[in-house]
């Protein structure tokens, strides 16, 4: 603590300058970057190669000359997550190349070819990211425009579904799992389904349908009356084993629950799935 | 008819050459070094007349209230997604060249890695053989990833590729 | 509406002119010397404020958080084309460091110390204290634009000159950046060093009356606390 | 937008220029330069480089000088400049001037040996051959043709093979690369290129966020087709005016006048027309026409 004194003054002591030839100018004071400390996580690091251990910048000697760029053959591999952070590595590269090219710029040095040519690389390496998502958007796109072979292969399946014999029928019931995936978008398990949209009800339909309709070639006494009305007796079908799911749609049947009208079917679907979602949590804890 | 010779007195071939051009006092030429070349270049912040606002692009985030303070509007405020995982990943920026470029064929399939039938066929050979389906040992292919439609008869396709 | 008073008519104009006079020539308490006396009625603390211009690296010193015209006229009198006089703009003068003295004694040799100093950098020691600049290739003094840095640094000099020279203790220094401090081997014990909070440039003149008030109470308890002990 | 692509933007451009301006404005350029490392060779525009398989050849073949102060000499590719379409050879070099502000370490002379630079145009691939009794001869191939692919592991990727061209029993190989390839720090590891984390599996889940396809193609491009709303056709159309009744009357009995035509002959008009031909052949005198139109009146017309 600083202590005061207002009364006590040296008298002696001179507080003025007696003649301003005389007096011996000193040198001015540099600052210095010594009296204060940098977190060497401070995110800023990022645009230098070794973080806070980098130089103000590499020489042109010490760039990676030899690596090449990534092909489009390697990178239609890749999921989009890697594509994305592929793109944000590169992007990093680029900032610390620009940032020391900048640096370069200002000390006026001229020949900055070999940070050129690296980063013509990494600008290759961003574009050919962008081709290969475009390619996979647009097959997306057709694809979904194929509905005479869709269907196609739909009853071609539903015909295989229904032919098949019991040993058949288990791998018969994974492939029908994965073209569940495939053509409804519909997730393996419950709590991946995110979207309800117009798929996801196709999917539960064509399921509920197979599924039913095996069961009731294979058990005809169990009094199931085909076809299935509507989403309300498709459902139980699409994560439940047959037989379970036929008691339920019997239930149903005797509490006379009326078909769902079209509009109300998204809702419908929404508050099950939350509802189914939460019951699994539940069982889990 | 007009007396083109006569009206033409003062200009000399010189001027005629000038004629659309502008110079600075010094005599250099108003859109440049040269009369050539691209000159149609975007403007500048610096450029334009009093009405030119170019902005970096990075305004009109918000406004300024009766009392001067900025009100942000945070739906205009730009986010980048940065993926997560970012810093474990192994993924660089560049490949190294020891590693084997891929060829890729696709035969049958006119419009490559874009083509509906091969998409339509890796649905439902997803459907048929599950995941993976199209694994290729990349080693004893020489690094070849050949893609054939079905359809194309195989003593069809040209010499290069049975080979 | 009732007609306006003639003395109320006076007292407006006046008013206005005295607004006036602060956009062109700044606060009107930082004009002219201020003596102990002075600065008690003020309500000052014992206290040198240095602003430095962020247009050219320029220094001025104040006895009051605020600038006046007169006092660039005084402090730059020799104006050239590398040391022009500084606009009195306020958006232009950022608080570079506060320094607060034992007291007003200290507060007012210091701050014509420094003054005087700066006098003898720009009249009377010219061609020494030129020789001591950081020069570019040209010869000239080093400079980006319009800003020069040493101007700044040559401030930083002065006011340790001026506490060693005339040893005045418990004083404390108030930076807004630490590095501008420079290297320790350059202060000695007389000086404690501590850096300003952060603040908004836009409200700074708020901000310096602030630290005005907390010094004057920090000086008025210590005053009180010694005539407790002497008593 | 990286540094670079501004740069770029302001540079001058001497590929932009026609061609004889552009000799000039190399000219001026080297007005005041000492005569060092200046070429003859005109700059070549981006899209005009070449690749490996553009020009047949690379470094460390053999090549046979056509043209020229060299003109006959056979030596090997130093290293192709695709900016000049130029290459330097191992053999060819010629004395440049250095100033002395710019001499390299443990330079001694002005004068300092530096490869020429050739243009590509007098140039021929060659290659190296033993005959039967195991002397060295050599091939000059006036064009190269590619044909069929194979793996090099030298290069570490697919390569045409090469052959002289007419002569196609001749295969020409690939010298092998001037350096070996070698990893850097920007490398990523082998198995992380070759993992494959996406295959194309169902038509309904979209492969990325849809937000993204904005950033892919570009939603306001004039080249794009686009559907006009509905308001926007009504706007573009011009609207039918309402028609006052007489004019619909007028329209109405228009209308009908034009579909009631003619299409038959009455009876009446057809008695009335044969009776005026009649009256008109009755009425001929000459007998060497009415022979001529009796002997037309037998012809029938067949359809």
């Amino acid at each position: 603590m600083r202590r005061f004194s207002t009364t006590t003054i040296a008298q002696a002591r001179k507080l003025r300058f007696e003649s301003l030839k005389d007096i011996k100018l000193r040198a001015p004071i540099l600052p210095t970057h010594k009296n204060f400390d940098v977190s060497p996580d401070h995110p800023l690091w990022q645009f230098f190669p070794n973080g806070n251990e980098s130089l103000a910048y590499r020489p042109a000697s010490e760039l990676d000359a030899t690596s090449r760029s990534w092909t489009m053959s390697e990178l239609r591999h890749k999921s989009f997550d890697d594509l994305h952070k592929l793109w944000y590595v590169n992007l990093k590269e680029r900032n610390i190349l620009a940032k020391e090219m900048w640096l370069l710029k200002s000390i006026e040095q001229v020949n900055m070819g070999q940070y050129d040519e690296l980063d013509a690389k990494l600008v290759l390496n961003q574009k050919r990211i962008k081709q290969v998502l475009l390619e996979r958007q647009t097959s997306y796109e057709r694809v979904k425009t194929l509905d005479t072979e869709v269907k196609e292969y739909l009853e071609d399946f539903e015909q295989q579904y229904l032919n098949a014999n019991e040993q058949e029928l288990l791998e018969m019931n994974d492939k029908l799992v994965r073209l569940q995936y495939a053509i409804f978008g519909i997730q393996p398990t419950l709590s991946d389904i995110q979207e309800v949209n117009e798929d996801l009800v196709n999917g539960i339909g064509y399921v509920g349908r197979l599924k039913s309709q095996r069961y009731v070639t294979e058990n005809p006494d169990c009094g199931l009356e085909l076809p299935l009305k509507g989403i309300v007796e498709e459902l139980p079908f699409l994560f439940k084993q047959p037989s379970e799911a036929v008691e339920e749609v019997l239930a149903l049947r005797e509490q006379q629950t009326p078909m769902l009208p079209k509009p109300e079917i998204f809702e419908y679907l929404t508050n099950v799935l939350e509802d189914l979602k939460a019951s699994e949590i539940e069982q889990d804890q | 008819m007009k007396p083109s010779t006569v009206l033409g007195f003062q200009s000399t071939a010189v001027n005629n050459l000038r004629r659309p051009w502008q110079t600075f006092k010094n005599g250099e030429l108003w859109y440049g070094l040269t009369k050539l070349g691209s000159k149609r270049h975007p403007l500048t912040t610096k450029q334009g007349n009093k009405n030119f606002y170019k902005g970096t692009g990075s305004a009109g985030m918000g406004k300024l209230d009766k009392y001067g303070n900025f009100i942000v509007n945070w739906s205009k405020v730009r986010t980048y997604v940065v993926p997560t995982g970012l810093n474990q990943t192994s993924l660089k920026p560049l490949v190294s060249p020891e590693i084997p470029q891929i060829e890729s064929r696709y035969v049958g399939y006119a419009d490559g890695p874009k083509d509906v039938e091969l998409a339509w066929k890796n649905i439902k050979d997803f459907i048929e053989l599950g995941e993976n389906y199209d694994y290729k040992d990349l080693d004893k292919t020489d690094y070849l990833e050949e893609f054939v439609n079905p359809k194309v008869v195989v003593d069809e396709l040209p010499e290069e590729i049975t080979k | 509406m009732a007609p306006m008073l003639r003395s109320a008519k006076k007292m407006r104009k006046h008013l206005i002119e005295q607004l006036k006079s602060r956009k062109v020539e700044g606060a009107r308490i930082a004009k002219g010397f201020k003596t102990q006396e002075d600065l008690i009625s003020l309500n000052l603390a014992p206290q040198v404020f240095l602003f430095k211009n962020l247009f050219s690296g320029q220094v001025a010193y104040s006895q009051v958080p605020a600038l006046h015209q007169d006092q660039i006229d005084e402090q730059f009198t020799r104006p050239n084309w590398e040391n022009r006089k500084p606009s009195r703009r306020d958006d232009l003068w950022r608080i570079m460091c506060v320094a607060n003295f034992n007291n007003y004694e200290y507060a007012i040799a210091a701050y014509q110390g420094l003054v005087d100093l700066r006098r003898v950098r720009d009249v009377v020691q010219k061609k020494e204290a030129n020789e001591m600049r950081y020069k570019n290739d040209e010869g000239n003094i080093w400079y980006s634009g319009q800003y020069r840095p040493i101007y700044s640094q040559e401030a930083v000099a002065d006011l340790n000159h001026i506490i060693e020279e005339f040893e005045l203790e418990n004083t404390e220094l108030l930076w807004e950046n630490l590095w501008r401090k420079g290297d320790d081997k350059y202060w000695s014990d007389l000086v404690q060093h501590d850096s300003l909070p952060p603040f908004n440039p836009k409200y700074q003149s708020a901000f310096l009356d602030e630290i005005r008030e907390k010094a004057l109470a920090e000086f008025q308890n210590a005053r009180d606390s010694e005539i407790t002990e002497t008593m | 937008m990286s540094i670079n692509h501004i740069k770029r933007r302001y540079q001058k451009d001497l590929t932009k220029l026609p061609k004889i301006f552009r000799n000039r404005v190399v000219k001026q350029n080297n007005m005041f330069t000492l005569p060092t490392f200046e070429n003859k060779l005109p700059i070549l525009p981006k899209e005009e480089y070449k690749t490996m398989t553009q020009t047949g050849y690379t470094e460390g073949d053999l090549v046979y000088i056509t043209k020229g102060e060299h003109k006959g000499t056979i030596s090997t590719i130093f290293r192709y400049s695709k900016e000049y379409d130029g290459l330097f050879l191992s053999d060819i070099i010629e004395k440049k001037i250095i100033p002395k502000d710019q001499w390299f370490d443990q330079q001694d002379s002005f004068l300092v040996d530096y490869p020429k630079l050739i243009p590509a145009d007098s140039v021929k691939l060659a290659a190296k051959d033993k005959n039967d009794k195991g002397e060295d001869y050599y091939i000059v191939a006036e064009e190269v043709v590619f044909k069929g692919k194979y793996y090099d592991d030298r290069y570490k990727k697919w390569l045409p093979r090469r052959f002289v061209k007419h002569h196609e029993h001749i295969e020409v190989p690939w010298p092998n690369p001037p350096t070996e390839p070698k990893a850097g720090e920007l490398s990523t590891e082998g198995e992380t290129v070759f993992e494959k984390t996406w295959e194309f599996q169902s038509l309904s889940v979209p492969p990325f966020p849809s937000t993204i396809v904005n950033e892919l193609r570009n939603p306001y491009s004039k080249h794009k087709a686009r559907v006009l709303t509905e308001l926007q056709a009504r706007r573009l159309n011009k609207p039918t005016m309402p028609l006052s009744k007489e004019q619909q009357i007028y329209l109405a009995k228009k209308q009908q006048s034009e579909t009631e035509q003619p299409t038959e002959l009455t009876e009446e008009v057809q008695d009335f027309i044969g009776e005026r031909i009649a009256n008109h052949l009755n009425s001929i005198t000459n007998p060497h026409l009415k022979a001529h139109l009796d002997a037309l009146s037998k012809n029938t017309i067949n359809h």
